[in-house]
């Protein structure tokens, strides 16, 4: 029995029917696929198709520790999927709102082939039950609000009508939870015109505070003349207030025609009707809508929502942010040393050690501690191979994203190999990884595809390879002396666009390789044992995605305040300038070419 | 022969029937479609009328013509899901006089109209697209060449209408 | 008789596609795969989203699925193995496929969910790109067939098969048709990275299974028309003209589907300015070319 | 077989297939009828609940080519009967529709130059 079953006894076709669901099984996953391959997860190799829409999931499947706002995204992931549906849990312990999970287990590749094979012989007994309830949470609870067509900012709870002009309210749906956010002020039912009031033109609404226009004509009939709305004798259109008409001022443009009178929109010249939508880059009316990419979208970082107001399959504004929130240190009681590398280590399951190496550096800096160099070595091998790993998890991504499905697979099964290799293992594995990379070089359409896209110019915000990539040579390690002796050169391309961003990556992709070859050895970074020392300490690391910096302040051995910097925290600015105006794939590739971690984002 | 007859009928009542949903309906892309099944219908007329080149091209291309105004509604007309429920018929008592003239117009023609002899037999689908060929390019030839003329006018004054000057386009990008 | 007999091999022609298609994705040979999943489509739920526009959301995948099938009426598998030999065959295909557009509209339109909307109005531009470049090669195989009759059509390329008669047609014709039958790279409309499922996304349970039926009958549509236009149909050495059209049918079927894998999705704004600068040039020429050729070695 | 017995053939599927759908339905909805649920038929965007209609006047970036392409469209209606007589006719068939395709691919050129094939 799973909760999500559909009513009904087992018949012997149903019996058929769940089988073969059984059998042929598509997966939503929580937070995304990026997280799986974090966590060692080979989902190809357990036998998991990924499914795009939750419609076409039979299964969710939550990996890790999920924040609480990620949690409530997914309950809207879980009422959208179709039932039969179940809920597979690895690894996280609290899921509310959602639904008790069918199969919860470790977070392990033998948990995840053992789980799914549970969860297959679940599907083919349950499918169908004859009891069952309704799954229901506050988020998809929704509340009617009444509203005046012709002044927005009289909102009340109760039908009736509007003090100001004596209309009739119309009712619209809101989301109970939330307050007055940007979708609750368009209208969901009949005035699909409402929303030609996009976020930025509120300004319209609440300067529309006139007074009460006294009498109410037909736009076709002017000798019609009386004091109460209502429709014409003549031609039965409705009735428009006098004063609206005479000054066609936005109301009119913007507000009325969808709700009050249609026939006057029909009557009134198109230079009237459309004076204030928004206008396209080449000049023509046209109404925009808000929609959100993410948390879980396919071509984005689970995590990630990306808010695109589209004109047209154009982006016109933008607004990102992540579901993670990011609780740097908690403040008060002071840390204990290891703890706080832990705390670190956790805070990006995508590049747990370059926050581990971060944490250490600081630490012993602000201790005055010296690690020996084999030491240091070797955290560097450990350092290159997540620098290696996090490329080649981008590169899935960016397959995913642009159906380039060889690159995914490929990408992403190297990125198991490579993540958790020892040394001999990492250098075994360059042949491949060389192939993977001719490959790239031959690819059609790859060009065509990148080029000119998400052009960056110099940019202080820059990090990284992005900022490599745009002709900046700032690289956190070019001024570690062990790197120099390692013989560290730090890949910088041209152009800023996701082309060269593509670039840069590959090279880095080999210049790590080469830098692990000369490490000669891989191992976790572990803070230096430290007495009770005490002072101020600062580090930088260059992450895979980025410099990242850490002050820390130590007091008799123990972390008293912290403070963070991390490179998507910037990038993440970047997005308006790069979508804007841009084809909705190209944003999208735009944005994927930054390669965010929604995890390391402060906000 | 009756059950050609009937076809005929069929498919001529739907064309009527879409081109009056043309007008029932308050979506701008149903009422395109719906212009756009109509004149399929047509050209099922066609067919059961053995006209068999022109009904699959009228079928063909309607298709895609009125895909295309389909989006060109969408773009400039106001609310053209209907969700508003919007009424776009205006001046109805003018538009019906003139409904009914045009149509009473037809009619006569139809019927008074001296249509010459009725051919006895309908050449083979084959042989109508050949002969369609060589009267294009026999007697017709001039006809259609200044079609092809007129094509070329339609083309220009689109672009010159609709198309912003490229001096002003090259600042924004691809 | 033989309409049954056809429909039965473009069934099983289309059961073949999705096998190929999940092998070539999960890399594992599995016969069953498909029937499974269209079973387990049946049993699951399928919904109709909030104030949809009703008709237009149930009628788009039936009639991509209708408009599959009628084109595949004219396609002859060995002389007299074909449903009927419409003499206007060759122009009946594109008539027929172009409802595929139609079809894409409606299920993109219907469901009132902005993947989707973007998704079917994308297949318009997309239909803008390629129709000239099914439409005009089409007439260059005509020309030398001297008839719309598809079977004509591969008998006049007895001696020589089109595709060595004229190259550039076909090229142009196969990028067209995979573009047509919204295979990657051409899958703008359904484009998984970008828009999430895209004209499917709305789409599931029994609605999802047809409409994927309809595409699968439209792969396999396409790829015998390829074999009729520009592979000499039926005709070969030593093996019986129904095994030809089989394997060449295949052939072309497994290029298609492999050919998207190999390389990122296109941009819709490049498809449209390859196919109208570079694309219908080619075709113009192509007619030319045909025209001459035709005239020189009657 | 007669013309319109093939129409009729052609009729014939398309009723079939229609009806070959509807029995699909009818095996679907026998297995059980679709459970409302809050928020479940709300279109998916991926975790987010965005209940405002999309229906609205979209900006088709791509109208330039439109445009032409309904001119081109037209053309198709004699390419296809002059193909067929081509051979037969010869060399004015060359001609003539040379002329024709030429005076199209002026048309082509000058929507080319005025910035027509690209997105607006």
């Amino acid at each position: 029995m799973i909760v999500g079953a559909r009513q009904g006894t087992m018949t012997r076709l149903r019996r058929l029917v769940s089988v073969s669901m059984a059998r042929e099984f598509s997966t939503f996953l929580i937070p995304g696929p990026d997280i799986a391959r974090a966590h060692g997860l080979d989902i190809a190799a357990a036998g998991i198709q990924l499914s795009a829409s939750p419609r076409h999931a039979s299964a969710l499947l939550v990996i890790g520790a999920v924040p609480p706002a990620m949690l409530k995204a997914a309950v809207v992931v879980y009422a959208q999927m179709m039932r039969p549906r179940a809920i597979f849990v690895l690894g996280a312990e609290d899921i509310s709102p959602l639904p008790s999970a069918d199969i919860a287990t470790g977070l392990s590749q033998q948990d995840l082939i053992e789980g799914m094979h549970q969860l297959r012989t679940l599907f083919a007994e349950g499918a169908f039950r004859p009891d069952m309830s309704d799954f229901d949470a506050p988020v998809l609870q929704t509340r009617i609000e009444y509203t005046c067509p012709m002044h927005p900012e009289v909102v009340q709870s109760e039908p009736g009508s509007c003090p100001k002009c004596g209309m009739t309210l119309m009712p619209r749906q809101a989301q109970a939870t939330t307050g007055h956010n940007h979708t609750n002020h368009k209208e969901v039912d009949a005035t699909a015109n409402e929303q030609t009031v996009s976020s930025h033109d509120h300004k319209h609404h609440h300067s529309m505070a006139h007074d009460a226009p006294t009498k109410y004509t037909c736009p076709m009939h002017p000798e019609v003349v009386q004091s109460e709305p209502g429709s014409c004798p003549k031609c039965g259109m409705t009735l428009v207030p006098r004063e609206a008409l005479a000054t066609q001022t936005h109301e009119l443009a913007d507000m009325d025609h969808g709700s009050m009178d249609h026939g006057a929109m029909a009557f009134m010249s198109m230079i009237d009707v459309t004076q204030d939508l928004p206008r396209s880059i080449d000049g023509l009316p046209m109404e925009w809508i808000e929609v959100p990419f993410g948390p879980f979208f396919p071509g984005l970082p689970g995590g990630l929502l990306l808010m695109l107001t589209l004109d047209g399959d154009t982006v016109a504004a933008s607004d990102a942010h992540t579901l993670i929130e990011n609780n740097d240190f908690p403040s008060g009681e002071p840390m204990d040393i290891a703890s706080f590398a832990e705390h670190l280590t956790g805070m990006d399951p995508l590049v747990p050690v370059s926050y581990r190496l971060l944490a250490c550096r600081a630490l012993e800096n602000a201790a005055q501690v010296d690690v020996f160099a084999d030491i240091a070595r070797a955290r560097i091998g450990a350092q290159e191979r997540e620098r290696i790993a996090s490329h080649l998890g981008w590169l899935a991504l960016f397959g995913r994203q642009t159906g380039f499905d060889w690159l995914m697979r490929r990408a992403a099964s190297l990125q198991l190999k490579v993540q958790n290799a020892d040394f001999q293992q990492v250098v075994a594995l360059r042949p491949e990884i060389t192939v993977l990379m001719k490959r790239l070089h031959w690819t059609p359409l790859l060009k065509s595809r990148t080029v000119g896209i998400g052009r960056l110019v110099s940019d202080a915000k820059l990090r990284g390879p992005v900022a490599r990539a745009s002709g900046i040579c700032e690289d956190a390690r070019s001024k570690d002396k062990i790197y120099e002796m390692l013989g560290f050169t730090s890949a910088v391309g041209q152009g800023g666009d996701a082309f060269s961003r593509l670039h840069v990556r590959l090279e880095e992709i080999f210049h790590s390789l080469a830098l692990i070859e000369a490490a000669g050895a891989i191992a976790l970074p572990v803070p230096a044992t430290i007495g009770n020392e005490s002072g101020k300490g600062e580090a930088v690391v260059e992450s895979p995605r980025g410099m990242a910096r850490l002050e820390l302040t130590l007091e008799n051995g123990r972390v008293s305040a912290a403070q963070l910097d991390t490179p998507s925290t910037h990038h993440l600015t970047l997005i308006d300038q790069l979508t804007e105006q841009q084809e909705l794939a190209d944003a999208l590739l735009a944005v994927g070419s930054l390669d965010l971690s929604p995890w390391e984002i402060q906000q | 022969m009756s059950a050609q007859m009937f076809f005929i009928g069929f498919f001529g009542l739907a064309a009527v029937w879409f081109g009056i949903v043309v007008f029932r309906t308050f979506s701008m892309v149903r009422s395109a479609l719906a212009l756009l099944f109509s004149q399929t219908a047509l050209g099922a007329m066609f067919l059961s009328m053995q006209a068999e080149f022109l009904g699959v091209l009228q079928i063909m291309m309607m298709a895609t013509e009125m895909s295309i105004m389909a989006i060109f509604m969408v773009m400039f007309m106001m609310d053209p899901g209907g969700l508003g429920e919007m009424d776009m018929t205006h001046q109805k008592r003018l538009s019906l006089i003139a409904g009914l003239v045009s149509f009473v117009g037809a009619v006569a023609v139809a019927v008074f109209a001296d249509w010459g002899p009725a051919a006895s037999v309908v050449p083979d689908a084959a042989q109508q697209t050949v002969d369609l060929g060589l009267e294009l390019l026999g007697r017709s030839m001039l006809i259609f060449e200044t079609a092809g003329i007129t094509i070329l006018t339609a083309m220009i004054a689109a672009t010159a209408v609709a198309i912003q000057s490229v001096t002003r386009s090259n600042e924004h990008g691809h | 008789m033989t309409s049954v007999l056809i429909l039965l091999l473009l069934a099983l022609g289309a059961y073949l596609v999705a096998v190929l298609e999940a092998w070539i994705a999960s890399g594992h040979l599995s016969l069953a795969t498909p029937m499974l999943a269209g079973i387990a489509l049946l049993g699951r739920e399928s919904i109709v989203p909030r104030k949809p526009d009703r008709i237009f959301f149930e009628v788009g995948p039936v009639l991509l699925l209708i408009s599959a099938l009628l084109a595949a009426v004219v396609v002859p598998l060995t002389p007299n193995l074909i449903i009927t030999d419409l003499a206007t065959g060759a122009l009946f295909i594109n008539a027929a496929l172009v409802y595929v557009l139609v079809a894409l509209l409606m299920a993109g339109w219907g469901p009132d969910g902005a993947y989707a909307m973007v998704g079917g109005w994308r297949f318009l531009g997309q239909l803008i790109a390629y129709a000239m470049l099914i439409v005009m090669p089409i007439t260059a195989v005509a020309m030398r067939a001297e008839s719309l009759l598809t079977t004509q059509i591969v008998v006049s390329q007895a001696g020589l098969w089109n595709i060595v008669y004229q190259p550039v047609g076909f090229a142009l014709f196969f990028v067209a048709a995979m573009a047509l039958a919204f295979l990657p790279p051409f899958d703008l409309p359904t484009a998984t990275g970008e828009l999430a499922g895209g004209v499917e996304a709305e789409y599931s349970g029994v609605r999802l299974a047809v409409l994927r039926l309809g595409r699968l009958v439209l792969i396999i549509t396409l790829a015998a028309a390829t074999v009729v236009f520009y592979l000499g149909g039926w005709q070969g050495p030593w093996l019986p003209p129904w095994a030809w059209s089989a394997l060449k049918i295949l052939a072309v079927t497994a290029t298609m589907l492999l050919a998207g894998r190999a390389m990122p999705r296109i941009r819709e704004a490049d498809l449209l300015a390859w196919c109208w600068k570079l694309g219908i040039p080619l075709a113009l020429l192509n007619i030319f070319l045909v025209g001459v050729l035709v005239l020189v070695f009657p | 077989m007669s013309s319109l017995d093939q129409y009729g053939l052609l009729l014939g599927l398309a009723v079939g297939a229609v009806g070959f759908v509807l029995s699909l339905y009818a095996i679907a909805r026998s297995l059980g009828k679709v459970r409302r649920e809050p928020g479940k038929d709300v279109p998916a965007t991926g975790g987010q609940l965005s209940r405002d209609p999309v229906w609205v006047r979209y900006h088709a970036h791509y109208y330039g080519y439109a445009l032409l392409f309904l001119a081109f469209d037209m053309e198709m209606a004699y390419m296809y009967p002059w193909a067929v007589v081509y051979k037969q006719v010869g060399m004015v068939a060359l001609l003539d529709m040379g002329v024709f395709l030429a005076i199209l691919f002026l048309g082509l050129l000058y929507g080319w130059s005025q910035g027509a094939l690209r997105r607006q």
